[in-house]
């Protein structure tokens, strides 16, 4: 595949409330950096994404959308992400199936406490994303960036 | 067996059990079968049908028909009997007000099957010791049964009745069926080839929503693709995003609750394979969440609506299979 | 009469389509045809018709209407038309070439819809007259002769060769762009092909349907028969009827917005579904009763009363094949037919 | 390419005024300031906000206003509720004028009027009052009968005390529902109001509101002895291109958008009732 040097994705990375906002709170206080291609979006809890967000968020331009939660077992609603696991385990499976790169998809439990996770992870995300290249598998052409 | 539904209906009608009959109608050729509520025995002598081509699934219709006054006959096939099971779970059919006779399952034959044949002017077909007797404009024709059988019967998932007041004919049991072949098939292909398999067959979709509006699973009183404030609606795929978009989620819309009946292929105009996206997702939940048989039973949990403390992870997606 | 031999078909579409896109009815799969751009090595289906009717080529499902550029309080309308590419569509039927005619009634009447008329004028349809009728097809009912199909140019196959009959100006055009492939023929043979299917026509199953009971005149009785509610008791309120009828023409429209700018797109859209007619304040068409009774009379009666007695069914049958269901316009012109 | 009516126009929004606490009439302008289009009592016009939607609203100014035009809007669903948050200079996009009219210059003319109109069924109406006080010469006695839910629901309050009550030519009875501290006129609905008026069964009526209303009000002209014939109405079904061609707005055989929206009743009567 081609790749193209210059390529800069966008990565939309859904972060709950309570333990991953504040993760990447914690990373931008500590000043460990992570890629300014991430477009962070606060939900009040991981289970609160829809799987169509995560569509949407391809559509409108995402190259690659990670979803960020608490690590199972401290979620801020007792259960929330013991029911995003399940769900976004079968949708991620089926955007594979469809044939979707996976690498574009991805889901990290990341604390409050655990700023240089959450830097660590990004970097790493969009370093795989960037890899891939353009989303254009799940992208809608009337919202390619020209 | 027909003889015998007609025979039966009319008893019950008779006897006040029930007031109507849910059941299939005779058309102008023999595979034109609508789904109808009959009221009278003269209306069953005249019109009821459910022969090797009756294929409908009318536990569906059974949401609308349990609420209205009086209760209702249906007779269900042994896989209309999940459908009919899992709408009871959701409290969507009231149960008490159906009276449900368990009916012999297919295979049932599809006329689109015949004519993919290039067997035209189709007037009647007649099943003669499984050789189908195919009278047409232009002569008869014949075919074995078994290549006329219809796309939902190929993997028969069950011959039991999970549900009924009274049998006509013989109880079945869950059967050992390949249904997963063509999915796995699909998962051991390469991520570019699998796209393509979904672009080619996704692009056939003309939006006419005859997948959603027949499913026994889609019960929603307004559909997010029809409800301007879920950001999503719309009425015709203007992108390939919005062919898959749709897709995907009206496949996720009913994991874990899709009895896996089938009708969504049955019905899609263009030939497309949407069974295979519910079979990914059934096989997808057993393998993962362990085995799980929607409208098996009415107390069980869905698996979308549980979880479990040790559940794995979606890395697991990252880690399976080729990419 | 103007031929050419079946073996050399496939060399007329190239030259053809060398000169324009050519749009063919190719199988996808066994009884399922689509018209699809013509690429060499194509092989014409023999299939009677196409799932999908060839009114996508004049009135696609969606569109773009125009673009909106919005900046603070101020608007940019974008005229995004251009003028359309010449086209030929080969082997278009008889009832498909008829709906043409009816779509044309409602987009090219005052005010003329240039997106239609762009199209249809650079389109050029060369019909094919059926020789196999199916079990399903009533065109006759409406007047259509398959075996003399209109359009611009009709082609007839004797089982060896490809007569051309050009029947509009750009039809004689076509045939003369095409006139050095073409050769002189005896077409002798081609009028007991045409008796033939003249007389399969005569013995089908539909062939004794009548518009009788229908008409422009019958509004009132019809609207308020009782029949209504048995017959769409089943419907389940898709819009597989609606999108692969030829001559439906109904249309949504409908705004997207891109991020940088906002879309205005129109969209087919069914009288079937629940939305159609909803308001801020209310539907006048509640139940799916009303939504189905919608769709046969304006087929059947409000139609014709517009457009002097011309019924807005060209029955092709495929909603006969289609409908999930299998109910359809025949079905409801038998229960309503007053006999 | 020939324009195409359904690629809009642009407007500018250069004055709003709340009538009601919900309804506004914007005033809206060519972006040269005149008006983006002539039109006729009656006719209706697309406005848009792209990416928001496009519904068909009455024009509510008098085609003699040479200015600009006015639309009154009453806030109920997602795009109103746009236009009511709009400010002073917005611009929107506009196509039109959709639609046949009252018959100001042929049936209508010379003839004794009586407008009968309740709550925002003003809004078409007012177009034909006014056009009607400017060719005065060319019409009988005009009555106004208008009634609302309260005096704060009353569109168009100022200018029918300032002009239409103030003007001798023209007689104007306004009514609310309910009885109300500062209103000292009548109280009641709208279609007993009329018949407690009676008015002379010459008179041709012009009737909008709603559907209730025009129901219970048409009964009551009758039981007065006017004719179906005397009373012209103006509809409002869902529209999407405002020329006949999306199917929608249908009643029977007739497309509100192209044949109506202004329907006389005995033809309203041929129609199916679906509406």
């Amino acid at each position: 595949m081609q790749v193209n040097e210059n390529f800069e994705p966008v990565i939309v990375a859904f972060c709950c409330n309570w333990c991953s906002y504040a993760g990447a709170d914690l990373s931008g206080t500590n000043r460990l950096n992570y890629p300014s291609n991430v477009k962070i979006i606060r939900v009040p809890c991981s289970c609160r994404v829809n799987p169509m967000f995560i569509l949407r968020a391809f559509q409108k331009g995402a190259d690659g959308v990670i979803l960020c939660g608490c690590h199972p077992g401290d979620c801020h609603y007792t259960s929330g992400n013991y029911f995003t696991r399940r769900r976004i385990t079968l949708l991620y499976s089926m955007l594979d199936f469809l044939g979707i790169e996976r690498n574009r998809t991805r889901l990290e439990w990341v604390s409050a406490a655990e700023g240089a996770k959450f830097a660590a992870v990004m970097n790493q995300f969009v370093e795989d994303v960037k890899k891939l290249g353009p989303n254009r598998r799940l992208e809608d052409l009337r919202c390619r960036k020209q | 067996m027909q003889e015998a539904m007609i025979k039966r209906a009319k008893e019950l009608l008779a006897d006040g059990t029930v007031n109507r009959v849910m059941g299939w109608k005779r058309g102008e050729f023999s595979y034109d079968i609508t789904p109808a509520v009959f009221e009278t025995a003269e209306e069953l002598d005249a019109e009821f049908v459910c022969d090797d081509l009756t294929q409908a699934n009318v536990s569906k219709y059974l949401i609308k028909e349990s609420r209205k006054e009086g209760k209702i006959l249906a007779l269900l096939k042994p896989c209309d009997t999940y459908s009919f099971n899992q709408l009871v779970k959701e409290h969507r059919i009231i149960r008490e007000n159906v009276y449900v006779i368990g009916i012999p399952g297919g295979p049932k034959i599809d006329i689109e099957k015949i004519k993919a044949k290039e067997i035209s002017g189709i007037l009647s077909v007649k099943n003669e010791d499984y050789t189908l007797k195919i009278e047409t404009i232009y002569g008869t024709e014949t075919m074995p049964y078994y290549e006329a059988i219809s796309g939902k019967c190929e993997n028969c998932k069950s011959k039991k009745h999970v549900v009924f007041d009274e049998l006509i004919g013989e109880d079945g049991d869950v059967l050992e069926s390949n249904r997963f072949e063509m999915v796995e098939k699909l998962e051991n292909m390469t991520a570019q080839e699998r796209y393509d398999f979904w672009r080619d067959q996704l692009s056939k979709c003309i939006r006419c929503n005859a997948c959603r509006n027949v499913c026994p699973a889609c019960t929603c009183e307004n559909c997010v693709f029809d409800n301007p404030k879920s950001g999503i609606d719309n009425k015709a795929a203007a992108d390939s995003f919005e062919e898959n978009m749709f897709h995907i989620i009206r496949a996720f819309h009913v994991a874990g609750r899709c009895t896996d009946c089938g009708e969504c292929s049955r019905v899609c105009p263009q030939n497309i394979p949407l069974h295979l996206l519910n079979r990914k997702f059934i096989k997808d939940i057993n393998s993962l969440y362990g085995e799980y048989q929607a409208g098996a039973d009415t107390t069980s949990r869905a698996p979308l609506n549980d979880y479990s403390t040790d559940d794995c992870e979606p890395s697991i997606v990252h880690e399976r299979g080729v990419e | 009469m103007l031929k050419i031999s079946a073996a050399k078909l496939n060399d007329l579409f190239d030259a053809i389509s060398a000169k324009q896109t050519l749009y063919i009815p190719v199988d996808r799969e066994p009884n399922a045809a689509e018209f699809k751009k013509y690429e060499s090595g194509m092989k014409l289906s023999a299939s009677l018709n196409t799932i999908r009717s060839a009114k996508d080529f004049f009135f696609p499902q969606t569109e773009n209407l125009a673009d909106f550029k919005m900046n603070g309080k101020n608007i940019e309308v974008k005229d995004i038309r251009e003028e359309s590419e010449d086209f030929v569509i080969f082997g278009v039927r008889a009832c498909d070439a008829r709906s043409f005619g009816i779509l044309d009634k409602v987009f090219l009447s005052e005010p003329v819809d240039s997106f239609y008329k762009n199209r249809r004028d650079h389109g050029t349809v060369v019909t094919m007259a059926c020789t196999r009728p199916s079990e399903t097809c009533f065109c006759t009912t409406f007047g259509i002769d398959p075996t003399v199909p209109e359009g611009d140019c009709a082609v007839f196959f004797d089982g060896e060769n490809y007569f051309f009959l050009d029947r509009t100006e750009k039809g004689t055009k076509f045939v003369e762009s095409i006139s050095d492939m073409l050769e002189e023929g005896d077409a002798s043979k081609l009028a007991e092909v045409q008796e033939n299917a003249r007389n399969i026509m005569k013995k089908l199953p539909l062939a004794n349907l009548s518009t009788d009971s229908f008409g422009g005149d019958k509004l009132n009785e019809l609207f308020d028969s009782d029949k209504w509610a048995d017959l769409s008791e089943a419907c389940i309120g898709c819009g597989t009827c609606t999108f692969v009828c030829p001559t439906c023409q109904c249309y949504d429209i409908r705004d997207f917005n891109t991020g940088r700018e906002i879309k205005r797109f129109r969209c087919w859209d069914s009288c079937m579904y629940s939305d159609f007619t909803k308001m801020a304040h209310g539907n006048p068409r509640t139940s799916q009763l009303e939504r189905f009774r919608q769709r046969f009379m304006h087929k059947l009666v409000y139609f014709p009363a517009n457009n002097d007695g011309e019924f807005g069914c060209v029955g092709c049958g495929r909603c006969l094949s289609k409908c999930p269901i299998s109910m359809n316009i025949v079905k409801v012109m038998k229960a309503l037919e007053v006999k | 390419m020939n324009n195409d009516t359904l690629i809009p126009l642009i407007g500018v929004v250069t004055d709003i005024r709340q009538d009601t606490p919900d309804v506004k009439t914007f005033r809206v302008n060519a972006l040269d300031g005149g008006k983006v289009f002539e039109h006729m009592p009656g006719q209706c016009a697309m406005l848009s906000i792209p990416g928001v939607g496009e519904g068909m609203f009455s024009i509510t100014s008098s085609p003699t206003n040479k200015e600009f035009m006015e639309f009154s809007i009453k806030k109920c669903g997602c795009l109103t509720t746009w236009l009511h948050a709009m400010d002073v200079g917005q611009q929107i996009t506009i196509r039109g004028p959709y639609g046949n009219y009252f018959p100001v210059e042929t049936d209508l003319k010379g003839k004794d009027l009586l407008f009968i109109a309740g709550g925002i069924g003003l809004a078409p109406l007012r177009s034909v009052i006014n056009y009607v006080r400017d060719n005065r010469a060319n019409y009988g006695d005009v009555q106004i009968v208008y009634g609302s839910r309260s005096k704060d629901d009353l569109v168009d309050y100022q200018e029918i005390i300032d002009e239409w009550t103030a003007d001798p030519n023209i007689q104007v009875n306004l009514t609310i529902d309910n009885p109300q501290d500062d209103w000292d006129g009548h109280v009641g609905f709208v279609p007993n109001y009329v018949k407690e008026l009676n008015p002379s069964t010459n008179k041709t009526v012009l009737v909008c509101g709603p559907p209730i209303m025009i129901k219970f009000t048409l009964a009551g002209l009758k039981e007065l002895g006017f004719t179906e014939t005397q009373v012209y109405t103006t509809m409002e079904l869902r529209m999407k291109c405002g020329v006949g061609k999306c199917g929608r707005c249908n009643i029977g055989n007739k497309y509100v958008c192209k044949d109506g929206p202004v329907f006389r009743f005995d033809q309203l009567d041929e129609l199916p009732d679906e509406y």
